[in-house]
């Protein structure tokens, strides 16, 4: 049989390059993929390998066209970019997903996002699409229209079976996401993509963002190793 | 009226406890049976835990801090057509809203996050004192969607919630072979070993269950010790409310330093090596 | 023959961007390969745009560009010996340049070209490079590409030149070191100012700068790398030092280094060969003539004509058309109107003495001590000569540069 | 951080940093032995150079700050260099 995959990535401020200045953040910052929906699209193009068919992205929030021509890169056939006019929560992005989504035997999310990390997006458009939902994910066959899994969910394993079509999201452990060439880069700039701008009102607000810092000493020590030693050795005796 | 859920009896109790100081009305869901609720729906799968927790159309979910929970609760969500957050430190209502706060970003962000109610929360709760009741009792059988071949329960090898010292290493140790070096120098300081989201989860130097970060494990022990960790972000905010932050780090200029009380620059064996032989006389 | 496209950029920074604009507009099918994770990432630049050529490509802007602040406010400051200080400044409400933060603006940038349909390839590095015939191999870190021209926008260190064996020399760069402070001026939001402080830097050739940002202050120091080899002061040292002096508070929220070019008019490295045609710094284009250092309209300038030049080159005009348009244009024509004002710069007493006599002329000026005050002339002549300098000497070089 | 001078160390860790496991920097230290004014040691912003008491150079790479000024800073052409694959991300520039 062949598959037809939706790939869901969230296009997120790295996280590495916030700038903090005193009580201020400032998320305005180079955006890049997710990094468990790199492993999302990965699963969805190693899926495609093996069993063929066709591996569709979509993206809810900003359309950036380095990212995505990054995420066409490593292999999606086309991608669907989805623009919410005001912030979408984690029910909005399921909702608008779930409209795009009928149509597919298997639906793919990265375990969570780098930025909000709910973790939820995946598991609500399963349930809004009445799809069985298998989170945290490292291995998946497809059998017979079945999808057999491992889930990874510390400290259990548990193989499950379930009727596609259905919903599943991938830990990072699932796979190693691949460096597209620069000839394929160069040819991502072909492929199709769909942008939408909506509106959709969401049922939770962001109040404020504040830098997350708690002061520490930062003392140094260097010398010669018997001599650190004894320092951290005094440390200890004085803490524990 | 406050339904709970949880998967782990301890977490559970606290969990409970904390709802009963939001609410008289508490309503328990596990797969086992308590007796810190007044009325308990024991719910062995995760679809039935689903199918439960939202036919009770309670106001306020809250559920505790495990992957099965945040699968649950996001599908509840969707259920009820509620708001949903997921690693929330603290929780509040304010004017029939639920205000929580929680980390972001890789942990270097603190989100204030106001929902509309009903409202379903991951949270990891303040503790609180938890009662015990004759509870009610209903069992709840059904099939789910997703059918269960086999579960291997690894048993958990640690408690880092309450450890009061944890040695913690990374990749700077340098392979799985040296990690007997720190494992070492926890055997004498009677500290629990714990290790980073790559030693643990990518190359399994470690159990995962022992991941300190924003993916593991959040710890606050009184001495927290670093061994070779750069410390990403998201590593720190799994550490970041330790009491003493001791790191070892060949690197000057790694983030860790920022975020440490002291730093030794040594080599991580060598240090471990010569601390434990030290810390032994 | 098959191509992978028709010319290769190497660097996505405003050359590099520049030109791919101008080669999609003229029809070609341009790669940029850029060794950062994106444009601007491994970039820094003291600050300050003039933004005429920038307008010429993208007339609105001012209004689209994450442009900091106009730049509205000229200063001067010379520390001299003794802690005196002199200082002016100049106030005009034009728009001609403005301070900027490359790691913001690159990215505007290229996304701006992006929109058109540049393709930027990032994380990608220039390992090697063959010459054929009829066209030329990059090796890159993510494989190989054949292309018909390639155009060198990879920065002062010319990544291309390099690998073709050309070697960079002391005497012709500078090394700038800088912090973004999280010190704010008090300025409406609409104006900025752009200091040039001379005499912090002591013992070194060279100067720093301040420029007012947003919501941060960009300061830092230029050196001449020669200066800094046979010296006594490390760079890093240097830099502290010019931030305590000018007693700016605020915590540091970057520090940074880049070289920049300093070849001048006369001295400047090919700027096309064989296949290849170089731009912005890796062209070696700077002006630097005591008033002003530009570099960042002359990469942009030279980064659009490249493209253009490009398209005649493989309609069939020689390369050497690339250097005809640019003499026509405002890059090297005012690199040779800033000629003689760059050599002037480059006398030693520039750096220490002129600065040091001249305070003491005003010194004696001020100094209002019961004694007669000489003129202003007089001072200047006498302390010119008790520092062992010839004031006409000093005359006639600062006549070169204004 | 009144108008106090910050050590070098700290200012490089304000930088987002993505270190290799191999250096990108690489020295000719029987070059260095004959060498008494060790320039690259002034001229690197990031002090990557420091001198060993066998008279040898050794680089900290994971300061580098990628200016460059270490391929002209060596009279003797001692030290080469490969760009390090990921290295230093400015947020500022």
């Amino acid at each position: 049989m062949t598959l037809n995959i939706l790939v869901a990535f969230k296009i997120v401020p790295d996280e590495t390059l916030i700038k903090i200045s005193g009580d201020k953040v400032d998320l305005n910052v180079p955006v890049k993929i997710s990094t468990y929906d790199k492993n999302a699209i990965e699963e969805g193009l190693e899926l495609r390998e093996k069993y063929g068919g066709k591996v569709i992205g979509i993206s809810v929030g900003v359309n950036d066209r380095k990212t995505i021509r990054e995420a066409l890169a490593m292999g999606l056939d086309e991608v669907i970019s989805i623009t919410p006019k005001t912030y979408a929560d984690a029910l909005a992005t399921a909702k608008l997903i779930s409209e795009e989504a009928k149509g597919y035997d298997l639906l793919i999310f990265g375990e969570s996002s780098t930025d909000g990390g709910d973790s939820a997006v995946g598991p609500m458009v399963g349930e809004i699409l009445g799809y069985p939902v298998i989170t945290y994910v490292r291995r998946v066959e497809i059998q017979d229209g079945f999808l057999v899994a491992e889930r990874n969910l510390t400290p259990e394993v548990e193989e499950v079976k379930a009727k596609l079509p259905c919903v599943i999201s991938v830990t990072g452990e699932a796979n190693t996401p691949r460096i597209p060439t620069l000839k394929q880069i160069m040819e991502s700039g072909k492929k199709k993509v769909v942008a939408k701008e909506v509106e959709i009102a969401s049922s939770s607000r962001l109040v404020n963002l504040t830098p997350y810092f708690v002061p520490r000493k930062k003392v140094i020590i260097e010398g010669k190793l018997e001599e650190q030693v004894q320092k951290v050795v005094e440390i200890l005796r004085g803490n524990l | 009226m406050i339904v709970v859920y949880s998967t782990d009896q301890e977490k559970f109790k606290k969990l409970s406890g904390f709802a009963q100081t939001l609410s008289d009305e508490v309503i328990g869901v596990a797969p086992f049976r308590d007796n810190h609720v007044k009325k308990l729906i024991v719910a062995k799968t995760e679809d039935l835990a689903v199918e439960t927790i939202s036919e009770q159309r309670p106001s306020l979910v809250l559920l505790s801090e495990g992957k099965r929970e945040v699968t649950v609760g996001a599908r509840v969500a969707a259920r009820l057509n509620a708001p949903f957050s997921s690693s929330c430190n603290s929780l509040k209502v304010e004017g029939g809203k639920v205000v929580v706060e929680r980390l972001g970003f890789g942990g270097v962000v603190k989100a204030t996050v106001e929902l509309s109610t009903p409202a379903v929360v991951v949270i990891q709760p303040p503790d609180s004192e938890s009662r015990e009741f004759e509870t009610e009792i209903h069992e709840y059988e059904g099939k789910g969607k997703m059918e269960i071949l086999n579960t291997k329960r690894q048993t958990s090898t640690v408690n880092l919630q309450s450890a009061k010292v944890i040695v913690s290493v990374g990749r700077g140790i340098g392979g799985k072979e040296n990690v007997k070096y720190a494992e070492e120098l926890a055997q004498v300081l009677n500290a629990a070993l714990a290790g980073s989201r790559p030693v643990t989860a990518e190359l399994k130097w470690l159990p995962e269950d022992r991941q300190v970060g924003l993916s593991g494990t959040k710890v606050r022990p009184k001495v927290y010790i670093a061994v070779g960790i750069s410390g990403q972000p998201q590593h720190l905010a799994g550490m970041k409310d330790s009491g003493l932050v001791i790191a070892v780090n060949k690197d000057k200029n790694a983030p860790i330093v920022e975020n440490a009380d002291y730093t030794v620059i040594a080599d991580a064996i060598e240090f471990c090596k010569a601390i434990t032989e030290a810390l032994k006389k | 023959m098959n191509y992978d496209a028709d010319v290769a950029i190497v660097g996505a920074g405003l050359g590099g961007i520049s030109a791919s604009i101008s080669a999609v507009k003229e029809g070609l099918n341009p790669i940029v390969i850029e060794r950062g994770e994106y444009s601007g990432a491994k970039n820094v630049s003291g600050g300050r745009m003039y933004i005429h050529a920038l307008k010429s490509l993208i007339p609105d802007v001012e209004e689209r560009a994450p442009l900091e602040r106009p730049i509205t406010r000229e200063t001067y400051k010379v520390f001299c010996n003794k802690g005196r200080e002199l200082s002016f400044t100049f106030k005009e409400k034009s728009k001609t340049s403005f301070s900027v933060l490359r790691a913001k603006f690159d990215r505007w940038y290229a996304s701006a070209a992006e929109e058109i349909g540049v393709t930027i390839s990032y994380g990608t590095y220039l390992m090697g490079l063959q010459e054929e015939e009829d066209g030329i191999t990059l090796n890159t870190s993510l494989g190989d590409i054949r292309v018909k021209y390639v155009i060198d926008a990879g920065g002062v260190t010319a990544p291309v030149a390099r690998l073709l064996g050309r070697n960079l020399k002391p005497e012709h760069l500078m090394l700038g070191v800088k912090e973004v402070i999280s010190y704010v001026q008090d300025l409406p939001e609409d104006e900025g100012e752009a200091t040039t402080v001379i005499g912090l830097t002591r013992g070194l050739k060279g100067g720093g700068f301040v420029y007012t940002n947003k919501d941060t202050t960009s300061i830092g120091v230029t050196l001449k790398v020669d200066s800094l080899q046979s010296g006594s002061i490390k760079a890093s040292e240097v830099v502290e030092n010019y931030r305590a002096g000018l007693g700016l508070r605020g915590d540091v929220l970057e520090y940074s280094a880049h070289l920049i070019p300093y070849y001048g008019w006369g001295n400047l490295p090919p700027l096309y060969y064989n296949r290849v045609l170089a731009v912005g710094d890796a062209a070696g284009l700077l002006i630097s003539d005591g008033f002003v250092i530009r570099g960042m309209d002359l990469a942009i300038g030279s980064g659009v004509i490249a493209g253009i030049a490009v398209k005649k080159v493989i309609d069939g005009s020689p390369l050497s058309i690339y250097e005809e348009m640019l003499k026509r244009s405002f890059v090297l024509s005012d690199m040779r109107k800033a000629w003689k004002a760059f050599q002037a710069l480059s006398n030693p007493n520039f750096y220490g003495e002129y600065e040091d006599a001249l305070c003491e002329a005003l010194s004696r000026e001020f100094l209002v001590n019961g004694k007669q005050r000489p003129t202003l002339i007089e001072a200047l002549l006498k302390s010119f000569y008790d520092n062992g300098l010839n004031f006409s000497e000093a005359v006639k070089e600062i006549w070169k540069i204004v | 951080m009144e108008n106090s001078v910050i050590p070098l160390l700290k200012r490089l860790s304000l930088n987002k940093y993505e270190v290799s496991q191999e250096s990108h920097i690489s020295i000719n230290t029987n070059i260095c032995k004959t060498c008494v004014e060790k320039p690259c040691i002034r001229v690197c912003p990031a002090g990557t150079y420091e001198a060993m008491p066998d008279g040898t150079v050794t680089a900290h790479y994971e300061r580098c700050l990628e200016c460059g000024a270490a391929l002209v800073a060596c009279p003797f052409g001692a030290i080469s260099f490969k760009w390090p694959d990921k290295g230093i991300t400015y947020r500022y520039g």
